[in-house]
């Protein structure tokens, strides 16, 4: 499969309508393409860890995982399994060549200092002006846990999310304003989504950019989200 | 801090936790716990204890043992809730413990503070959101922070590769996570090692934790837990 | 930070440093002083430099000459008073460099809260004493500390020992000092080396400075200044 | 040369009258012999160096030097200079087995958290609350270095000062209250002086405890100091 290359912000919204919405691991590839040469980037848990499988070497993108290393290798098979060397969603990884080990403070000042350049999250709710839900559901039972997630979302230059567009139940996860609990303000540049790919933030007044759509229209999206959509 | 003791067993490297201590206690999930460490705590039987760790346990073992044998009256932790917590969960649902969340890096950033010395220190993470609630904020050159507090233990349990005889450190891979930081933090702070090696066969430039951190170290035989589903 | 730069000449590594700028030097005296990266600043000639180090210059050398070149706006560091500071001596009694005098840990804590994303840190060093005079104090547990801010560097010239080719950095012995703190503090870091190693040669637990803080590495011969009296 | 360790505090002041005021090199042997075995230390630039040479590797002493190492050996001899190994001072010195080098944050976050035991510090003022200073002799064409003066004082758990009773010109160093610009305050323990070893510090509300005296009855030093004096 060819998707284009999303990267030309600012050269025209590019709608795919010979084909449905993007699978989470078309979606992977996408973001994958996205991601400039040479640069530094932490994949969070669950569907981000994913486009590892779709850097190529030439890339030369280094891997951070917030449990303290920098130069992370694809996930370990078999004898390669390590129990003390785990990606943040500690499950078993490898190390490669030019890998360097820290300690949690050492590794959280990097996020935090801006020192990486792309993280890619997922999310519950991402709103508008950037704002990121993505750690509690706000249910009253359910138990609290945020780990990385907040220190992510503030740190890395670019903040990316992947996600579906919609929930379960049909909500649109691209909203106006987050209902559930923050993970933080204003931190989102770019949302990719099995239907579309969008450009978001604090600078951009409620107006959200789109810069591809898959299997719909931005028409039939504008249908179906409250968040104004105009086009790259 | 004065000369590390080197000891025999994790018994005698845990005596005289005190009922009600703060501990904090290294780990990632499973990759550098202090397994043995948190096993003598439970045969010691300190209760009513102030636990600091990344999670709160997986399966039955370490933390989760810990919590089970009834001993822990609060975490203080970023990441509880996961596919195998069901320990934590379980007291927790009950009030049976309690339980506060702190981001990841401010969880590591407040014990460095702790260990170097930083009374407070204005931090971006969490800001606007309710883990920031109730904490003083300031605006610093156009951006918002959060005042945070160090966390200071009284006991640090955690677990290193190898130590040398006066008390250096070095970790291995990712499980050395909060080790180092932990260290610091801990006024008693209490290793266990794979290895124990002569002083002066570790790499100066190597060394990750210098021995001035360093109260108590003791030798185990290497475990490893797999606990399927963790997260 | 994207990919590191390999670059041929120490000439290549500054170029582009412009007028005004602030500018992290490593060193601790003359261990550790980029002292290449400095003569090569020199003949690239950007001045009105606020200059960070810990030292004013030593002898005829390093950020002594940078000095005498007359390139140097202000000083910020902690002890630039020695008994070969001689060029800075000169310049200051004649008022042609600002001076700011900051105690040697806070020099290295405010660039690494620079580097960490802290907004601004309540620091114990220095209450009561002229160098906290007009700045914000409060008590923290009845402890009076001092509000310090962080200290960025549009650049930091500092010196290691080997880098790989991805940038990852080692140091020597007490010649680490300021670099690896300098490395997370400057917007555009530059490093020169002794020697640059393939990729995958450098212990991975060993690395001191990780990759993502280099931007511009320079392979240098050895040289070694000694200057009599210097302290 | 035999002089009574004095950290037998509490057990009565000890008066040397059978000889002068000590040397600073007999002063150092005296503050080597109360640094107790095991024990993490700090020497300041300048004669605090000397005890140094008073340690017996039985003591298990590990010197820390602000610059990022501990484990410090003695000063480095012809081959043994490295350029890259120097001491506060810039002096080159030895490594140690089991030492470790670090960053100067890392440093000075061991020296201000309070995991050094001890550092000796010279002084050119020590108050009785256990003010000092030593790091500038506030005249006006002096120009202001303070390295790591400011950072040790308030670090250690005790804080030591080796220097002269009194200045060149007769005056007492051992002050009611500094005149100098100050460099930490309260944070003095113990003044180590040719004349005399003396209690100072914060909870003594200006009553210094007499140790020891070497060359001079205690009496006879209340007449030449203008602090009150107390029998330990």
């Amino acid at each position: 499969m060819t998707i284009t290359n999303t990267t030309t912000a600012g050269s025209g919204t590019v709608e795919h309508l010979d084909r449905g919405p993007l699978s989470m691991g078309e979606l992977a590839a996408v973001i994958a393409g996205d991601i400039p040469a040479g640069v530094y980037v932490n994949l969070g848990i669950g569907q981000p860890t994913r486009i590892a499988d779709h850097l190529s070497a030439e890339q030369g993108i280094v891997l951070h995982t917030e449990n303290g290393m920098l130069g992370m290798g694809p996930a370990a098979q078999g004898d390669e399994i390590d129990p003390d060397l785990t990606n943040a969603g500690k499950v078993p990884v490898t190390e490669l060549p030019g890998a360097a080990y820290f300690h949690h403070a050492d590794s959280f000042a990097m996020m935090r200092g801006g020192h990486l350049d792309v993280c890619v999250l997922g999310a519950y709710q991402v709103a508008a002006n950037g704002d990121l839900a993505n750690w509690h559901t706000g249910r009253s039972d359910d138990i609290p846990a945020v780990g990385g997630a907040m220190d992510l979302a503030i740190g890395a230059k670019s903040v990316f999310i992947m996600m579906t567009l919609f929930a379960k139940d049909g909500s649109p996860k691209l909203v106006p304003g987050c209902t559930y609990p923050l993970t933080g303000v204003g931190c989102v540049s770019r949302v990719y989504t099995d239907h579309g790919v969008f450009e978001v933030g604090p600078d951009r007044r409620q107006n959200v950019s789109v810069i591809a759509t898959y299997g719909i229209s931005v028409s039939a999206l504008r249908s179906r989200l409250d968040v104004r959509l105009a086009e790259a | 801090m004065s000369r590390t003791e080197l000891l025999e067993t994790a018994d005698e490297a845990v005596a005289g936790i005190e009922d009600g201590a703060t501990i904090l206690v290294g780990g990632f999930g499973l990759a550098g716990m202090p397994f043995d460490l948190i096993d003598a705590l439970i045969r010691q039987g300190a209760k009513d204890l102030m636990i600091v760790a990344n999670n709160a346990g997986n399966g039955e073992v370490g933390l989760a043992a810990l919590l089970k044998a009834g001993r822990v009256r609060k975490v203080l932790c970023s990441f509880p809730r996961q596919s195998d917590s069901w320990v934590f969960d379980e007291l927790y649902r009950a009030g049976k413990v309690e339980l506060e969340v702190v981001p990841q890096g401010n969880l590591a950033e407040r014990m460095r503070a702790a260990g170097a010395g930083i009374g407070a220190f204005f931090c971006p993470t969490a800001v606007g959101t309710p883990l920031a609630e109730g904490k003083e904020t300031r605006m610093i050159d156009g951006r918002e922070y959060v005042l945070e507090y160090p966390i200071k233990g009284d006991y640090a349990l955690i677990a290193a590769h190898r130590a040398d005889r006066l008390g250096n450190l070095v970790y291995r891979m990712t499980a050395r996570n909060f080790g180092p930081v932990m260290a610091t933090a801990g006024t008693t702070t209490i290793v266990q090692v794979s290895e124990v090696v002569d002083t002066g066969t570790l790499d100066p430039e190597a060394v990750v934790t210098p021995s001035i951190y360093v109260d108590r170290v003791v030798q185990v035989d290497a475990r490893h837990y797999t606990v399927q589903g963790a997260r």
